[in-house]
């Protein structure tokens, strides 16, 4: 029975951590600009996540290594080292925009201007990281993220043609008003949102945190399997929340604000209460995992000690890479740069990003002196990652070129 | 060529060696594999590798700073002294032979406290850690 | 810890020249020039022909479109009882900004010819109307009376259509 | 010497042919005693190859099997490169960071497999 809760409480946690800042953005933007069109990206996206995510715990699971200690010892330690900067940029990027994203929320219900509210947002993200316990950590930013359930409950209430809804998301096009390149260049956004690289970090990471042994294997398979795709239809619900409200209405999404106003209009006073707690706890809990991935990238790379299961004075380069990321994330957000922006940035760029971290995972996860003859990939795994990764070299070929010629899809 | 199969074990040293995780005698990781030593014998023209380098400069040395690694290794040196060795000690330095399991991790029978790539690991704890208070307590259950 | 019986050295000696490869460190700070650009690049740059200013003149209107929409229905939402004051009122200061971004943006760019001046006034007074319905709004709301929004929100369905009806009426 | 000097040199066979870059040895632990502990790290080949990320997978040498297309793909590299013993090697010349073969490239020519 206690077995069963556990294993209940790790998928509610998966689908509550699986939104955040990025997920929020591109989720409700592209429902205002593209209606249902691009909903098949987050499909595409979320069994990207799901195979890659079960292979780097599976990894973490048999080895009791994480993933950016891989990405060295397969990489090199250059190309490594060429990994580690540009991880360790986009992470401070994304950090930067849940930091911002948690202190918006929390001026949608103070009325503070939110750049007040940064360094009190970030105060606290680092109190978690110095304080609490990881597993507490997980869960109670897991669950509360599920208040993002509202959106869903948005969409029923919309009461909408849900086979129109539906073929409408099963024969995508480009819209008239898009062109293909803008098309391009936010479904490589919603990608790069639903296959973040600090992810997998934190996944893994948070695997060998948790102790994860063989016996494990099991649960990481449930919650990938079950939690991820519930956390995916999150997103979808999303999308679909502001394209059906606000697309109508010729309302584009530039503010964290518009993406809970759908709620607000729908489900009235208590829905809105429940959606900013989730926007929150989302933001907020995506803001811890990114400190902490500071951390873990930069000490797994370099053999530091880490972790945040023993006492900080056993891990305190760690701690101070974690201390630093902050600061910088909390300087930079306090410039004053369009939170909005800083995120759509972050996940395209994790997008270009993702064949570096992905590819060792998949050698790593097929090497038998790491993982044991016997949980080696299997076929059908091996084919699927296979495409993936050609997927991922294509978005990151394309990615840059793109984000010049769309100026940052405009 | 010897036949490999005959004695002993195979390794490819940038396979299975470099780059790998260390850890030291009580399970606590203590840097990678940023190098190895390689000692040619002049009789008999065999090489052995004899010592697992690891530390700062090492990793810099081995990136192509030659220089900028080698600076860094002498200044380590100069800055520890080897207080408790009475034999010259390398701390960058760990005898091949101290490295016992060779897998996923390496186990050294070594302690950190002897390690180069512990040191700015005692320097922050010392100067910036240290100062914040409850770093000592494990996190709150 | 013991010390190794070392054989003897040997005469090779490590190699002092490399060729330093710093092409990842260049192509990152490309990266980083190439974002810092497009981050502080406005959405609109400068217009050369009447097109080009066209197709700005659009941009903007599109932009001030969707924050009237918005204060619509923020007013809608709020006088129906389904939001709290803090809420209203900083999304209707966003986007009281944002048109104000995108007015401010619009009024600065050269207008390459006679042709463009018409589509500039006429743009302008529409942005301009907007932006005093908007502050209308966001003034009602922090004074605590979101019953009264919907009320006060009504002109803006003019400019809303007004919007609407300059976009149809330059091309795609 | 280390490691990451060893792998900057080439070796060229005794008839001028250049086989490539050094990029990777290997061990076979059969030394004698260090310390009374283990047997000692003896090099006995030379892995000679174009190096690059191919030979830092361990498709032949680790025996990973997955996926079909990489292992297609970086086999095909890693079987490029060729083994040469230690006992081949006729000098070291350490300006032009060289490594000279006793025998001709036919003769010593040795893929990995193992």
């Amino acid at each position: 029975m206690k077995k069963v809760l556990g294993v209940a409480l790790g998928v509610l946690t998966a689908i509550g951590g699986f939104v955040d800042m990025g997920d929020l953005v591109a989720n409700a933007e592209t429902g205002a600009r593209f209606d249902m069109n691009l909903a098949w990206v987050v499909i595409v996206g979320v069994v990207g996540i799901i195979v890659y995510a079960e292979m780097a715990g599976r990894v973490a699971a048999l080895c009791g290594r994480p993933v950016f200690d891989l990405v060295r010892e397969r990489l090199g330690p250059r190309f490594g080292l060429a990994n580690l900067l540009a991880s360790f940029f986009i992470n401070m990027l994304t950090l930067t925009a849940e930091i911002a994203g948690v202190a918006l929320s929390l001026s949608l219900v103070s009325s503070v201007n939110y750049l007040f509210l940064i360094p009190f947002v970030a105060l606290l993200v680092w109190l978690v990281c110095w304080r609490m316990k990881f597993e507490t950590m997980e869960r109670v930013f897991g669950l509360l993220g599920l208040c993002l359930l509202v959106f869903a409950v948005t969409v029923w209430k919309i009461g909408p043609d849900w086979n129109h809804l539906f073929s409408d998301a099963t024969h995508p096009h480009v819209p008239h008003s898009e062109t293909v390149f803008t098309y391009a260049y936010f479904g490589i956004a919603l990608f790069g949102a639903a296959m973040t690289p600090y992810e997998v970090f934190f996944f893994s990471s948070g695997a060998v945190e948790d102790g994860w042994t063989r016996k494990d294997l099991g649960e990481n398979k449930i919650n990938v399997l079950i939690g991820f795709p519930l956390g995916a239809a999150l997103s979808l619900a999303i999308m679909a929340c502001t394209h059906l409200l606000l697309a109508p209405r010729n309302i584009s999404v530039d503010q964290l604000s518009q993406v809970a106003l759908p709620v607000a209009s729908v489900v009235g006073r208590l829905g809105l209460a429940i959606v900013i707690i989730g926007i929150f706890a989302a933001t907020f809990g995506a803001a811890l995992e990114t400190s902490l991935s500071a951390g873990y990238i930069v000490a797994q790379y370099l053999g530091w000690p880490w972790g945040k299961r023993g006492a900080p004075r056993t891990a305190s380069r760690f701690h101070v890479v974690i201390l630093m990321a902050i600061i910088g994330a909390t300087l930079f957000g306090l410039t004053g740069v369009d939170p909005v922006k800083v995120t759509e940035y972050s996940i395209v760029l994790s997008a270009a990003a993702l064949p570096l971290t992905y590819f060792p995972i998949l050698v790593i996860a097929n090497d038998p002196r790491y993982v044991g003859p016997e949980h080696t990939n299997g076929r059908f795994l091996n084919a699927l990652a296979s495409v993936y990764l050609v997927i991922l070299l294509l978005v990151a070929i394309a990615t840059i070129p793109l984000m010049i010629i769309t100026k940052g899809g405009s | 060529m010897s036949n490999p199969t005959a004695t002993g074990r195979v390794l490819h040293a940038t396979l299975d060696l470099l780059d790998r995780q260390l850890r030291d005698r009580n399970g606590k990781l203590c840097g990678n594999v940023d190098d190895l030593e390689i000692t040619r014998d002049e009789e008999t023209g065999q090489m052995f590798i004899t010592a697992i380098l690891c530390g700062p400069g090492v990793l810099a040395y081995r990136m192509g700073r030659r220089r900028l690694g080698r600076w860094l290794e002498e200044a380590n040196r100069r800055v520890h002294d080897t207080p408790t060795h009475h034999e010259p000690f390398e701390r960058t330095r760990i005898p091949i032979e101290l490295a016992g399991q060779i897998g996923p991790t390496i186990e050294l029978a070594v302690d950190v406290d002897d390690m180069a790539t512990h040191d700015t690991e005692r320097w922050t704890l010392t100067h910036i850690i240290s100062h914040i208070p409850g770093n000592a307590s494990r996190a709150h259950q | 810890m013991t010390s190794t019986p070392r054989p003897r050295s040997t005469r090779i000696r490590p190699v002092e020249q490399r060729r330093p490869r710093r092409t990842a460190g260049r192509a990152a700070l490309a990266l980083v020039a190439v974002l810092a650009a497009s981050c502080s690049e406005h959405s609109v740059g400068p217009a050369r022909t009447y097109d080009d200013y066209e197709r700005k003149s659009r941009t903007s209107a599109e932009v001030a479109l969707s924050a009237v929409e918005t204060v619509r229905l923020l007013a809608e939402t709020s006088s129906d009882g389904n939001a709290w004051g803090a809420y209203t009122s900083v999304s209707l200061s966003e986007q009281e900004d944002t048109l104000a971004e995108a007015e401010g943006d619009y009024a600065s760019i050269q207008p390459p010819d006679h042709r463009s001046d018409d589509l500039r006034v006429k743009l302008l007074d529409l942005l301009g109307t907007a932006a005093d319905h908007i502050a209308a709004v966001r003034i009602e709301a922090r004074r605590g009376n979101l019953d009264s929004l919907e009320q006060v929100a009504r002109p803006l369905a003019d400019d809303s259509a007004a919007l609407q009806q300059f976009l149809d009426s330059i091309k795609r | 010497m280390r490691i990451s000097d060893l792998l900057e040199y080439s070796v060229v066979s005794a008839d001028g042919a250049r086989l490539g870059r050094v990029s990777d040895v290997r061990v076979i632990q059969d030394g004698p005693l260090l310390g009374g502990i283990q047997a000692a790290f003896r090099i006995d080949a030379l892995v000679v190859g174009r190096g690059g990320l191919a030979e830092r997978l361990g498709y032949i040498r680790g025996r990973v099997e997955g996926p079909w297309a990489l292992r297609l793909l970086f086999s095909r590299l890693e079987r490029r490169a060729q083994v040469v013993a230690v006992t081949d090697i006729a000098g070291w010349d350490e300006d032009t960071r060289t490594i000279r073969l006793i025998a001709d490239a036919q003769r010593v020519r040795r893929t990995l497999e193992i």
